[in-house]
């Protein structure tokens, strides 16, 4: 387990490493000279400009940018915004709060909602729980989160009060006169509703897929062993069933906990977080690079982790994974 | 003869499936006593399994329904018995091993846990008593190093060991019924002779009585105190293993023992073959199901169902022809 | 032989599929809205008698008035019309980046699935690596470097969509080639040619059909998703998500301007998943009728 | 004596165990491991041996399905690795084989005719299913010409397996390989199969590779009879030797182990049955020596050191330091 | 009094999310020069009614025709820390803003001293010979390259602030501890916390400053991540002021007031390219007089500005010393004149046109103003579509480039002077650069030239009037639409919001109750 650990780790850095220098690539070598782009709408002289250029390094050639970047990033700074020389470490400080507290729920409702979900409808196979769930699974697949974020907040926040619906105005000390886009970002109250919005895309996949793994592992012959040694049903579903069917939901919970920051991104715009997500898409706009590479460089590394973690957990579930485990006789 | 321990009386099963009704099993009768080794034969389909799941309670409802019969396990029919009670004679009462080891266990956890598991349902021990139960009863089935190898997965056992570890944990609760749904099928031939070695030695030694199913004849004629034959979803015929060898009365089961190709016997000269292909019990023939591919069939046989009888003392056939005289002098 | 009497009559695979996908209800309701959508798409830019971007003197006048079916938007636009357009946009764009992805996951899945080796390795790993950059940070690169024109953002979707297509194709071939009637078919003594043309090919297909309408839809989304951004279409061109970004200020006081194109981009959508599952199912072997 | 039809010298096939990241090999499997034996113009060798013990591959390598370790296959004196590709197209009309599954091996998308007619429009012998010889053919093999274009789904395991023979059939090979032809079948049903080939092969005149498990069904077609254990060949001999004087103990254990439809006979038989302890060791990491000797009630020091040849005994030849007489 | 004063809280949309500095010497933004005024006073300043005034300065004079200038500061000023103000701080804090290490993107605003161009771009050392300060006669003399005769006004930008010493080598990542920003404005900071969204800069009164107290005890800036937060926030009473969310102005400046809307320093304009065939030369003036006075400004204004950006008449935007109404073609429509003039340019030989793309730069509502503009343009006949660019520099680059027909551009002043729009939008020497009509017309230049070298402001203005017409009038070489303006929403606690004509909130004469 722990060589085969190591070996995974290894190969994370390297998909890290390849998937950082591809972004490098795309950001800092096709567009040429983003300095230039610093001209708005006033121009400024050739002379200005060198000196912005000169201090971001970007007159060096590209292969002398891209070890510094790596001999920066090793000693843990992300470089300077383009925009206002803001450290890059301090702009993903501040957005990660957000979006870390926005991931965190959002995932653990996923994750909620899927289990009870895939659940109930697996083991209540064809009943009227189950056909609400499949029409909930196979509907929210359709529904692109930047819709769902704002039909939330029209039907949380602005029905609420343009009705009076006292019993639904879940964020009561809200403005008079309420707009999309208002969360108060520090209370549980404001995450609750993104975490929700963010929650629902995957868990409605995850739910649809633990419900056929459950129901293709309970049609096992193991499954039949557990009830023939007389074991209640519930010890079957949670105890011999669920952990099995799990092994291709931890996949699919692993993609999505990789796209997550995807849906973080729409997220964060709709509702207006000052997360890593809006930052991401407000600088990848005003091509401010180092900020968009800097951050992005976070999002690939937890999306490595994710695999990784993913990839440990198939080993923690299923012990036929083990690799270094005893050979079979 | 003391009360028979389980009897199965007139079974029906049928599944509800988009073809149509599959009717499984149509009024399937069969008794088994005490300590007894029993063999269930027939093709696959035939309806073995759900015979013997339906000990159990096993089969799935829906689409499973029972439209009929009982099963009558020392007096309580085990089709109306609640959850609850079943719960307790699965496993405790009567226990079972199935056809493919490698799919039967569990993967995920250990065997110990998955034997250790079993008894703790049953029986109200600490966990460290029921490891070391189950450690004596995978050496009872001849398992080497038991108390080391509690600790492996099933993917770390050969086919053979983990049906050995299927039939320690079958036995562990002390059953009186054990029921083996071809449990050598999946096994090399050297591996089956272990197999079916360990689980007649075990099952005599602790008196416990044996539904073998099994499509091998040889199998049943190894170890088997009494057969029973099934086709089309009904038992066509049951005698003591030696009378049925000797002298089948059902065409079906004389068919079968004649379609073999013998080891022992020179035959370069053409097997028996049995005509056409079993029954699709989803449309299955109006009268005996056996009359499509009956070589002695009669009009009657094709309209009329017929009724399982005592031919003689412990021999039951289900044939028309059966009463007719000289028609046993044929099959010989 | 009596025995065939039992066997139903002789469909084809396909004749199969067929009747198994159109005895599904809630596939034929998304193919139903998928038909109904199209048609509006098609000829509601002719009935309207409006162009996408000309302005009208009303702003943001109520839906479900004459002249206006769906009202205005903050500029007079006619919603009817724009919606329309948006519809072609949308199936448009995915149509092609679908075809694209779809071509490139058939190529490069093909030879990992079928060659294996290096060349799987090398493909493989450059999936995995691709797969952990999140797509909104490709599209973000493509489009902000290259501009949002029509084939740039094709090309930003095909470049997120492409490595699903593709790891899809290649374990479909893989699974396909190792079944035994493709060795059969090499025992035969037929041709590389002949076993992938007939043998591999027909087979391995079926997941890619039931791809072909997930990626349509995904296409579909992430079009919307780069508009709603900032970064894929923009004003004046109608695309859903351009739509439904300008709606946001109007959430308030005249939500229709957020709900017509909203639910429309949903609709589009879900019936495309709906008939995504229903093939999903009815191209499944396992559940084939009869056995 | 005329040349053999088939003749395998010294096959060997390893496998690599690969793992990891880039797929590194980090063993071998040896599969087959030096297997020699000889097949004549209308003769039946039966390939006997437990799962894994190389028969599946002996059969793909003999047909050129995989490429060997090492070790030469002449078929029709010709040595078929070393054919080029359209040369070993040509020779496959002569050698067909049958697979034990008769639900994979058919494709799914192709009717019954199509399939059938495919060897003869891939040698260009027919241009499309509609020759009269394939309907022929299926007839010959038990099915109605009418079912011709159905599609494999809608038959049963048994009507499938003529398929699948009436396939390999159609060119009129001189080798047929048959592996496991009749182990997925019901035993009424095996019977049917069995004399199928049986027929065929008196109308036709072929020469079969029969690979089984089932020691019943290969003592019934078989002339000649090869056991393998851990890829090699222990014995091989006469149908007759091989079952009424085997000489190798694991022969004997196999033999032994048959369960007969007897009850009296099988009553005795089991007091003297052998039974082998433990189970085939990994082929992976196979023991020194004899490859039996871990399961072997004979074994002694040198059955670990030195690895015995198969030498003739009687009739047959058997590779054990310490062979039954 | 501080302590009983109100304290004031500014919820303020940041472009993008935040201000790009607050530290004088680097801040472009209007918003960061804003907070930068508060804690920087420069040598003058310009006042809510557009007058110049001495801040440091007390007083200045050019001896040689505007080719030097001499400032006599006051005396007893002193930064927040305590150290006193001098000559000696401005050259400090230039030397520290124009540095070529500082990359400064303001920097070319010195470029009219001696010397400094050279400096800045590391061709030449400090020019100490064009800065000379004397402590203790408390003057500072500055030599110009060429005469400048609005230098006075030019110096009042915020990049020519002093700084204490200890400020002498703070490199321009300076903000990321925002306590080392001292400066001799009204306003010390006390904290700068983080700039971005959610985050927040506090202001309070600089108990060593010289000149008028403010009359507020602290000023809070909230960051909000756009303006619908912002204007939420405001709303919900988190702020006395905020931004309007688009296409709400007059809903909302009929709800809270309109106290917090004034008209800036600032015009909208779409260029003509002068070298494309269809629309440019002298040859199509004809066409692009008749597009000019075919867009309805007063459908612009009311449509999307809902009258906070008012109809232009000219280039030059009212307020600004020298401005004159009327200088353009039309001040509103002239749909007749243009159909008239369409008809003479048909005349000419030409055939309708293909149509006219007006670029822009997307996301910022232009597409908006465009398709008015169409909708204005096929009144007259003539077919026009859009041609949005993506981001800000690309959609600048090209237009620069010459890859325009009809070019969205705006201007809002540095400094409140007519030579700051003339000069670089229309004159030659700016083709390239802000001239993105790349438009050459040797009169334009020549008046502009004259009134540059002339110290005569009235004769300057008069040359100024004179080159303005010559562009808009006599060459058609833009069309301006309306004049910038800023509105916020205030809430009824506060009496009095000055904002100047630049655009800057006199944080420190707000009144609240
Ligand atoms: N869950 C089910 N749904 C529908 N039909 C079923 C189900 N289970 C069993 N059957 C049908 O019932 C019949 C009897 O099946 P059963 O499994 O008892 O046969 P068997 O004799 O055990 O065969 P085998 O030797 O293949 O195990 C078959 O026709 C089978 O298709
Ligand atoms: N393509 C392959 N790659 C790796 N190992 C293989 C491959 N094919 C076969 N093997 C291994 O080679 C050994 C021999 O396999 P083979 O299929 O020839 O056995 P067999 O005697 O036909 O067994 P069975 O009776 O189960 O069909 C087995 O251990 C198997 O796991
Ligand atoms: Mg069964
Ligand atoms: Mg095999």
């Amino acid at each position: 387990m722990f060589t085969y650990t190591i070996k995974r780790l290894l190969q994370s850095l390297i998909v890290v490493w390849a998937a950082v220098t591809l972004m490098f690539a795309l950001f800092f070598i096709i567009p040429g000279d983003p300095i230039s782009l610093k001209s708005g709408e006033k121009s400024l002289p050739p002379g200005i400009l060198a000196n912005i250029t000169a201090k971001y390094g970007l007159d060096q050639p590209t292969y002398v940018q891209y070890f510094r970047f790596w001999g920066h990033l090793f000693k843990g700074d992300l470089g300077y915004s383009y925009k206002n020389d803001k450290s890059v470490n301090t702009i993903l400080h501040d957005g990660l709060s957000t979006s870390a507290r926005l991931l965190f729920w959002g995932a653990l409702l996923q994750l909620i909602i899927a289990l009870t979900v895939g659940l109930t409808s697996a083991i209540k196979r064809g009943s009227l729980g189950d056909r609400i769930g499949t029409i909930f699974t196979v509907g929210i697949q359709g529904i692109p989160v930047f819709v769902s974020g704002l039909l939330a907040q029209y039907l949380f926040g602005v029905l609420p009060f343009q009705m009076h619906w006292d019993w639904l105005n879940f964020f009561k000390p809200w403005p008079q006169s309420w707009t999309a886009g208002v969360i108060p970002t520090d209370s549980w109250k404001g995450i609750i509703l993104p975490a929700l919005v963010v929650a629902v895309v995957d868990a409605a996949f995850i739910a649809r897929m633990l419900r056929s793994s459950l129901l293709e592992v309970l049609r096992a012959d193991y499954i039949r062993t557990a009830f023939a040694k007389g074991l209640s049903a519930r010890r079957v579903w949670f105890h011999h069933a669920l952990r099995n069917a799990m092994i291709p939901v931890v996949t699919v919970y692993g993609t999505s906990l990789i796209a997550i920051f995807g849906v973080a991104v729409q997220t964060e715009k709709v509702f207006s977080l000052p997360g890593m997500g809006s930052t991401i898409a407000d600088s990848a706009l005003s091509q401010d690079a180092p900020v968009v590479l800097g951050l992005a460089i976070v999002v690939i590394a937890f999306g490595a982790v994710v695999n990784l973690v993913v990839d440990l957990s198939y080993a923690l579930i299923d012990p036929r994974i083990k690799i270094d485990s005893k050979a079979v006789h | 003869m003391s009360q028979p321990l389980l009897h199965i009386d007139d079974l029906y099963v049928h599944f509800n499936t988009s073809d149509g009704v599959v009717q499984a099993i149509n009024g399937a009768s069969l008794t088994l006593n005490p300590g007894e080794i029993v063999g269930l034969v027939g093709e696959s389909g035939s309806g073995k399994s759900v015979t013997a799941m339906s000990i159990l309670g096993l089969v799935p409802k829906p689409p499973a329904i029972y439209p009929k019969g009982r099963i009558l396990w020392k007096g309580i029919d085990l089709l109306t018995t609640p959850d609850r009670e079943l719960r307790e004679i699965r496993g405790g009462e009567i226990s079972m091993i199935f056809q493919d080891p490698m799919t039967s266990l569990n993967p995920v956890y250990t065997i110990g846990h998955q034997i250790s598991e079993m008894i703790r349902v049953h029986s109200r021990i600490s966990a460290k008593t029921a490891k070391l139960r189950s450690i004596e009863m995978l050496d009872l089935v001849g398992m080497p190093n038991p108390a080391q190898r509690i600790d492996d997965y099933p993917h770390q056992f050969s086919g053979g060991m983990r049906q050995r570890a299927m039939i320690a944990m079958a036995l562990s609760c002390s059953p009186e019924l054990l029921i083996a749904d071809e449990p050598t099928t999946a096994l090399d031939v050297t591996i089956q002779a272990q197999i079916l070695e360990i689980l007649e030695k075990s099952a005599r030694e602790l008196n416990v009585s044996v539904l073998l199913i099994t499509h091998d004849l040889g199998v049943v004629a190894g170890i088997c105190d009494r057969v029973a034959v099934m086709y089309g979803g009904r038992i066509v015929e049951e005698a003591p293993v030696d009378d049925l060898f000797e002298r089948p009365l059902m065409p079906y089961t004389w068919g079968l023992m004649r379609s073999i190709p013998q080891m022992d016997k020179v035959s370069t000269k053409r097997l028996y073959t049995i005509p056409g292909s079993p029954p699709v019990m989803s449309r299955p023939p109006k009268g005996c199901a056996f009359a499509p591919r009956c070589e002695f069939v009669i009009d009657r046989c094709h309209t009329e169902v017929p009724q399982l009888i005592e031919y003689a003392p412990h021999r039951m056939v289900r044939c028309h022809r059966v009463s007719e005289p000289d028609f046993i002098a044929v099959l010989a | 032989m009596s025995e065939f009497e039992q066997i139903p009559q002789s469909l084809s695979y396909w004749q199969d599929v067929r009747a198994r996908f159109f005895a599904n209800k809630i596939s034929i309701l998304g193919l139903v809205m998928l038909v109904l959508l199209i048609f509006i798409g098609i000829i509601g830019p002719f009935i309207s008698g409006w162009k996408y971007d000309e302005l009208g003197p009303d702003i943001l006048s109520a839906p479900f008035q004459k002249g206006h079916w769906f009202g205005t938007d903050d500029l007079g636009r006619d919603l009817f019309t724009r919606v329309t357009y948006g519809i072609r946009l949308s199936l448009t764009v995915a149509i092609i980046v679908t075809i694209i992805s779809v071509f490139v996951g058939v190529t490069l899945g093909g030879l990992a699935g079928y060659f294996g080796g290096w060349i799987d390795t090398l493909i493989s790993r450059f999936i995995d690596t691709w797969q952990v950059i999140p797509f909104v940070l490709i599209g973000f690169a493509i489009i902000t470097v290259f501009g949002s024109s029509f084939w740039v953002i094709v090309a930003a979707l095909v470049f997120t969509g492409w490595y699903s297509t593709t790891r899809l194709f290649r374990a479909s071939v893989m699974q396909v080639k190792s079944l035994e009637y493709v060795e059969a078919a090499r025992a035969t003594g037929a041709t590389t040619k002949r076993i992938i043309l007939r043998h591999i090919g027909p087979n391995a297909i079926p997941p890619i059909i039931v791809v072909l309408a997930f990626s349509v839809a995904g296409a579909i989304l992430s079009e919307s998703v780069y508009a709603f951004l900032g970064v894929g279409f923009r004003e004046p061109t109608p695309s859903l998500g351009v739509m439904i970004s300008g709606s946001r200020n109007f959430l308030t006081e005249k939500p229709f301007v957020f709900f017509i194109p909203g639910s429309v981009l949903v609709l589009l959508t879900l019936s495309i998943v709906l008939i995504g599952d229903g093939l999903r199912d009815a191209l499944d072997p396992k559940l084939r009728g009869v056995k | 004596m005329s040349e053999p039809l088939l003749k395998v010298v010294n096959l060997e096939k390893k496998f690599p165990i690969q793992r990891g990241f880039l797929k590194r090999t980090v063993g071998q499997i040896h599969a087959v491991d030096g297997v020699s034996f000889e097949i004549g113009h209308g003769e039946t060798l039966g390939l006997v041996g437990e799962s894994g013990c190389g028969k599946s591959t002996t059969a793909r390598l003999i047909l050129r399905l995989l490429d060997p370790t090492s070790g030469e296959i002449f078929f029709n004196g010709k040595e078929i690795h070393t054919l080029s590709r359209q040369e070993i197209r040509k020779e496959r009309k002569d050698m067909q084989i049958v697979f034990q599954d008769p639900y994979a091996s058919l494709n799914p998308r192709m009717t019954i005719r199509q399939i059938v007619a495919e060897p003869l429009i891939v040698h260009g012998l027919a241009n499309d299913d509609a020759d009269p010889a394939v309907d022929e053919m299926i007839e010959l093999c038990g099915l109605s010409r009418e079912f011709g274009n159905r599609y494999p789904h809608e038959f049963s395991g048994g009507q499938r397996q003529r398929v699948g023979i009436a396939r390999a059939l159609i060119t009129r090979p001189k080798l047929v390989v048959l592996d496991e032809p009749v182990s997925a079948l019901d035993v009424s049903v095996q019977a049917q199969i069995l004399n199928l080939l049986d027929d065929l092969r008196e109308k036709f005149d072929f020469s079969y590779l029969f690979v089984a498990h089932d020691l019943s069904v290969v003592s019934h077609i078989s002339t000649r009879v090869a056991v393998m254990y851990l890829g090699k060949i222990v014995e091989i001999g006469s149908r007759e030797e091989i079952f009424d004087n085997p000489h190798h103990p694991y022969t004997k254990a196999l033999i032994s182990a048959v369960p007969l439809a007897n009850p009296k006979q099988e009553r005795i038989r089991k007091t003297t049955r052998i039974v082998l302890t433990g189970d085939v060791p990994s082929p992976a990491n196979p023991p020194s020596g004899c490859r039996f000797r871990t399961r072997c009630w004979k074994a002694q020091e040198v059955c670990a050191t030195s690895e015995p040849a198969l030498l003739k005994i009687g009739n047959s030849y058997v590779a054990c330091h310490f062979p039954e007489m | 009094h501080a302590a009983t004063a109100p304290t004031y809280i500014d919820c303020q949309l940041f472009s993008a999310g935040e201000p790009d500095f607050i530290d004088p010497a680097l801040t472009s933004t209007l918003v960061g020069a804003n907070l930068a005024t508060m804690l920087f006073d420069g040598l003058t300043d310009t006042d809510a009614s557009g007058n110049l005034y001495g801040e440091v300065a007390s007083k200045w004079v050019t001896k040689d025709g505007a080719k030097t200038w001499a400032f006599t500061l006051k005396k007893n000023l002193k930064f927040s820390n305590g150290e006193a103000v001098l000559p000696s701080s401005f050259v400090t804090g230039w030397k520290r803003a124009f540095a070529a290490s500082m990359a400064s993107e303001v920097a070319y605003h010195s470029y009219f001293i001696a010397g400094m161009e050279e400096y800045n771009t590391g061709k030449g050392g400090w020019p100490s010979a064009s800065v000379v300060a004397d402590d203790s006669a408390m003057t500072l003399t500055i030599k110009m390259v060429n005469p400048t005769a609005d230098w006075p006004s030019i110096v009042g930008h915020s990049v020519f602030s002093p700084i204490p010493t200890t400020m002498a080598s703070a490199s321009s990542k300076v903000e990321e501890d925002g306590t080392k920003l001292v400066g001799n404005g009204p306003f010390m900071l006390e904290k700068a916390i983080t700039k971005r969204a959610g985050g927040e800069v506090v202001i309070v009164p600089n108990p060593n400053y010289g000149g008028k107290a403010p009359l507020l005890s602290r000023v809070t800036f909230k960051i909000s991540s756009d303006v619908n937060a912002a204007y939420n926030a405001f709303a919900s009473g988190q702020c006395d002021n905020g931004p309007i969310p688009a296409g709400r102005y007059t809903e909302l400046l009929t709800k809270w007031g309109t106290k917090g809307v004034k008209t800036t320093l600032g015009t909208d304009y779409w260029g003509f390219n002068w070298e494309d065939p269809t629309v440019g030369g002298t040859q199509n003036k004809y066409l692009r007089s008749a597009i000019s006075k075919a867009i309805d400004r007063t459908q612009i204004s009311t449509v999307i500005y809902q009258g906070v950006r008012k109809p232009a008449s000219g280039l030059l935007p009212p307020g600004l010393p020298g401005y004159k109404a009327g200088q353009g073609l039309t001040s509103s429509r002239d749909l007749n004149g243009a159909i008239s003039d369409y008809k003479r340019w048909l005349a000419l030989g030409n055939k309708t046109p293909a149509p006219i793309r007006l670029s822009y730069n997307d996301g910022a509502g232009w597409d908006k103003v465009a398709s008015i503009i169409i909708a204005n343009l096929k009144d007259v006949g003539i077919p026009a579509k859009l041609d949005p660019y993506p981001a800000d520099g690309t959609y600048f680059s090209k237009m620069r480039s010459g890859k325009g027909q009809m070019i969205r551009a705006g201007w809002f002043a540095d400094y409140p002077i007519a030579d700051n729009f003339l000069f670089p939008l229309l004159h030659t020497k700016s083709i390239d650069g802000d001239n993105l009509e790349r438009y050459s017309s040797v009169t334009f230049d020549a008046l502009v030239d004259s009134a540059r070298s002339t110290t005569n402001k009235s004769f300057a203005q008069s040359q100024y009037r004179r080159a303005e017409v010559q562009a808009l009038r006599k060459d058609v070489a833009l069309t301006q639409t309306v004049n910038r303006g800023i509105a916020t929403v205030l809430a009824a606690s506060t009496t009095s919001f000055p904002i100047t004509p630049l655009g800057m909130i006199a944080f420190d004469q707000i009144v609240k109750n």
